[in-house]
């Protein structure tokens, strides 16, 4: 994409952009290190590589706009202008968490804003964002839902019944795939014989859109376009977003033994597709900011992390009381 | 005012509750001319906004219908025949089943699935399987199950205000039911059992279609002098303990009776509840009368034999009455 | 499709298919009769209006090739060569019968002519197909599997992931969508966003074909290429037939109390579509068959109807000691 | 010969099958890598025709392996949580577990459905419901659920050579489980309990994880006097009532622990079938001691509360001796 057609895009959004791709980083790269020193239960998958497409498709949102996230989704939630200390605390399984400690790293959500949670059933979270999109549509709004889902959660079942069923529907609802490759330890050029997932999109009767996704303006780009077919409520798009991430799980090289799986040509691709690199790359080329604003971005994003470990470690476990509660609604 | 079929019924109620709360959507396939759910007429009264034909396609119904339900409507969602719902089953029980819970009490998942459960139709394994059994043992699902257009009426009303996921599980074999069934407003509350008929030397607890079959084994064993106490669960999760348990407390005896597997079906947990909650009571052995464990055979003529027949809990309540 | 491309199918094949049709519609015929005479337990769902694809696909078959078969399986157990007695006598449900009575018309199987069972689950036998073409890879044989559906369960999730699934394994399987236009009362057109059930195939890099399921001749070429392809390696085809039918069930007009679901020129549509006509008016262009012929094999197909119908009726109701046989084949 | 991991006994038999007999093959997603469930280093060992990896995608997964397995195969189909199993429910429950008996006796459905079951991992609750108790419901599907490394590997290969549908249900909280596995040939039949600690005074029947929570509270009963015998099922269904009721014959009294949710769950149908069919050797009410009904949570201080402790094993033999 040129960078001509970035301009349209404007300061603020593209400030929007980068602080919300460095707090993703940030806050990624610190999990990383928790987890590495054993403080973090469970399984946890980051979302570093990947901000563009987060952060892309988040800034093209309003705040009354859903989300559905999936296993690897703390950048999700934080483009949907999530609390870093209560994300941090659910990490760490604590009662000020965000599901106060019941849900972990893959079940992080945020009713307030509109995330409606992540899923640890790989496609489990595509069909719900419909239901969301079906809502405003009986409300008459014109909110949109987004859904991300990786490269392998397009072979499951949930995304052809999903895909077809909101184009029928015409509901506003973004199909944001993260195509990084890779489900779990298997290419996806295995797992599918099409190059591109955005192809399946044409047997339903929808668009289908590739973009680079380690390009964060790109990607806003493409999120701005299906977000007001949207609410002019012209149905759903596919936005096939190629990106790349680091491993698929933390501590996935002592757990493999070894084993490699991403092959060579991958590892150099993703480690030239920076989305951090090429958005400070697209800021100077639009001479927008100064390097010392992007700077004082970076050190707030650092500092809010820092302050969301220090809340986590001194919040308190969850009580025995908690065991039974939060179970049902109704009496 | 004329007895209204079980079918009747479940239409009465969700047209009352759509015409209540606009939030009420009704989304399945062929809802729109109502195959056989009571979901007839529906589509000219509230339209196409309201009732939602879908393609077949149960597990992303189920889970719009889920994410409609957390973001603030009251979704029925239609799923047909029991036997389809293993096929949404993700969207039960790890979404709907696990979202209030995991997201620490954020989310409110007030939805409806609805399903035709068990045999009786001559329509083989696909379509005739018992389901409940599944249902119940996920911890935050509730699970109804009415046995005659009355209670069809008042429990899916009273499924459809719950604030909670109800699977709601009506039966085609109760499909020619009539009964008289109030025009006016009413509800049944989930987790109320209805003593059907009081007695004295047995209790035999009991839901859905069999809730018949062991009223019709209480009017035989009333033949021989043995006064048989019937209950009719009408909600299966949370099953209502309290009515079980104070009525073994004065029969001492107890059969548990339900069309499912016998391996942890519904008459297992009964069984178990009273024989744990109830021992002291007990003055001869819990017995359990299920289905035989196969798959339901298409033949009537075996089919008949699998679900449990009144003979059944007639030889139950015998085997309990020889003991102690 | 032209007189000249179907020349080279050969008078034994043509012939085949002529049988094959005619001993469905009568078959068929007589099965509507029975249930109206309320002979019939159950769900009845009837190929008539279909004949030409399971007549065209099954001559194309070997007998050592296997198929799936649906809710509306009569005819694909008869292409395959299956006994009219035994299928009469399961309708029926009785111990003569092809499942002993435990099965009836949704379940109809016979393993021994590679029927592995019609299926009363939409979209439930797609993937057993692919078990089956493993298989044969697995024993290096060349057999295929042929796996039929309706367009109501193209929306199936099993659709999509058995379609990817044989894609990427390269499996020799057969995916016959036969497209009668609606799924029960909702109308094709309503429950996807595109004209074609083919127009997916791209999606997982197979061939999709589109093909007139109402010519028995053109259905067998584009199954002919497809086992072709299957035989050689080449991995799966998606041929969408399109085709009428009659009722969706038998007794749906006493059970639809009168409400409409098909439009007029569906109707139409479907009235001019016979396969059987088109087949016959084919034979006479290709100088194949006189009248004779024809009207012999008519009176084989009505005879052995009649033959299946004192068969079945005069077969035992399975005993009671049937109920708990056929459960374990281990101990 | 040094101890062996339970899953290193999982991937000796997967090995030593698909040594045996061709027509043994491993599908799934990430088999090749071998995400946990023991079948690393088989891929090199027997090639990708032999360990199919495969996209995800677990309904057509397992319906290819249906279908493999009605055609001569003998699959083995690793689904990795028994969580996903729910997408894959038709296959299994409609499909496996009624064609043989819906086709007539036509079919042979020689498959293993492998996962991993239940909580222990902090993983939360889309990774940890335990799953047992849905395919104990379903009457022709066999269950197994092995406590150690030993009767993982000789239940592991019975599985396989079992003609009839296995699920295979493996903990990954007991991974870490070490034991003598011989390196020669055993299999453990399908159905048969193991006693693992013979007592006079009370059955604790279970399997899988809380065996050893089971165990754990029969030392410290023995400390108090109290001699509880200790059943190891392994095999869910068909299970060895025999065992278990010639126990509570010799003890009196009996307490079921399962890691399942309560209602409906594996320890109802142990408590029912004793309380059915001893009564009257049963000198106490039965007990269950089962995980807490919520979604198996994420804090493991949380999920550590839902699961049976040895001091909830304790407390029931105490409630049940406390009696009669
Ligand atoms: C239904 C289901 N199947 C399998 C898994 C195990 N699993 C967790 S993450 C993952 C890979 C998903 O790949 P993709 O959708 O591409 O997402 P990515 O991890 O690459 O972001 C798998 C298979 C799961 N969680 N849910
Ligand atoms: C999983 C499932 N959902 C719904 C049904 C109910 N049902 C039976 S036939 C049918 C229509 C199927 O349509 P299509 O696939 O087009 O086949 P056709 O009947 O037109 O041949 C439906 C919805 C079912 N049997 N299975
Ligand atoms: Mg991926
Ligand atoms: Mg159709």
């Amino acid at each position: 994409m040129t960078i001509a057609a970035k301009e349209a895009i404007g300061a603020a959004a593209v400030l929007r952009i980068y602080r919300c791709c460095l707090r993703i980083r940030r806050f990624e790269e610190k999990v990383a290190q928790l987890f590495k020193k054993g403080l973090l239960p469970g399984f946890v998958h980051l979302y570093i590589g990947e901000e563009a497409v987060a952060a892309g498709v988040g800034a093209a949102l309003r705040a009354d706009d859903h989300i559905v996230s999936t296993h690897r989704g703390h950048g999700h939630v934080i483009a949907k202008g999530g609390d870093l200390n209560r994300m941090m605390a659910e990490l760490f399984g604590k009662a000020t968490g965000y599901c106060k400690g019941k849900g972990g790293s893959m079940h992080i959500a945020d009713f307030s804003i509109g995330v409606l949670g992540a899923c640890g059933i790989v496609g489990g979270g595509i069909p719900i964002a419909l239901g969301a999109a079906l809502s405003s549509a009986t409300r008459g709004t014109d909110q949109v839902a987004a859904t991300f889902f990786g490269d392998g959660a397009a072979n499951e079942g949930s995304f052809h019944e999903s895909l077809n069923l909101a184009s029928v529907m015409s509901l506003p609802v973004l199909f944001v795939c993260e195509n990084n490759h890779y489900g779990e330890f298997t290419p996806a050029a295995e797992a599918m014989n099409v190059a591109d997932v955005a192809d399946r999109a044409a047997g339903y009767g929808i668009p289908g859109v590739v973009v680079d996704g380690t390009d964060p303006l790109a990607v806003h780009l493409a999120a701005a376009d299906a977000v007001q077919r949207g609410r002019r409520g012209e149905g759903p798009t596919l936005i096939e977003a190629k990106t790349h991430r680091g491993d698929h799980a933390e501590g996935e090289k002592a757990f493999l033994a070894g084993q490699p799986y991403r092959d060579e040509q991958e590892l150099e691709r993703a480690a030239a597709g920076d989305p951090i690199e090429k958005l400070t790359a697209d800021i100077a080329a639009l001479g927008l900011f100064e390097a010392d604003v992007l700077e004082e971005i970076d050190r707030e994003a650092v500092a809010a992390v820092e302050e969301a470990v220090e809340f986590a470690q001194n919040s308190p476990d969850p009580g025995p009381e908690a065991l039974m509660e939060d179970r049902w609604a109704s009496g | 005012m004329p007895p209204k079929t079980y079918i009747a019924a479940i239409r009465e109620a969700l047209g009352e509750e759509m015409g209540h709360d606009e939030r009420v959507l009704l989304i399945g396939e062929d809802v729109r001319l109502g195959v056989f759910a009571g979901t007839r007429g529906l589509h000219r009264e509230f339209g196409p906004g309201r009732v939602i034909n879908t393609p077949i396609s149960e597990l992303a119904v189920a889970g719009m219908g889920v994410g409609a339900a957390v973001t603030g409507l009251r979704p029925v969602v239609d799923l047909m025949f029991g036997t389809f719902l293993y096929l949404a089953m993700d969207q039960i029980a790890n979404q709907a089943g696990c979202m209030r819970y995991m997201f620490g009490g954020q989310a409110k998942v007030p939805i409806v699935f609805m399903a035709q459960n068990g045999g009786g139709l001559g329509a083989g394994p696909h379509h005739s399987q018992p389901m409940h059994p599944l249902f119940m043992n996920m911890p935050l699902i509730k699970v109804v199950a009415p046995s005659n257009p009355y209670d069809a009426k008042g429990l899916l009303k009273a499924a459809v205000r719950d604030d909670d996921p109800v699977v709601f599980l009506s039966q085609l074999s109760l499909g020619g039911q009539r009964a008289d069934v109030p025009d006016e407003e009413y509800t049944i509350p989930i987790g109320v059992g209805d003593l059907k008929r009081a007695g004295a030397d047995v209790t035999v607890c009991s839901a859905g279609l069999t809730v018949h079959r062991a009223l019709e084994a209480a009017s035989s064993l009333a033949e021989d002098g043995i006064d048989a106490e019937v209950i009719d669960l009408r909600t299966l999760k949370p099953w209502d303990e309290a009515m079980v348990l104070e009525s073994v407390a004065k029969t001492g005896r107890f059969v548990a009776v339900d069309e499912s597997y016998p391996t942890c079906g519904a008459a297992s947990e009964w069984a178990a509840t009273v024989a744990e909650k109830a021992f002291g009571d007990l003055r001869g052995p819990v017995q359990r009368v299920s289905n035989r464990p196969v798959p339901i055979p298409f033949s009537p003529v075996l089919e008949s034999q699998t679900i449990p027949a009144a003979a059944d809990v007639v030889d139950a309540v015998r085997r309990t009455m020889a003991r102690g």
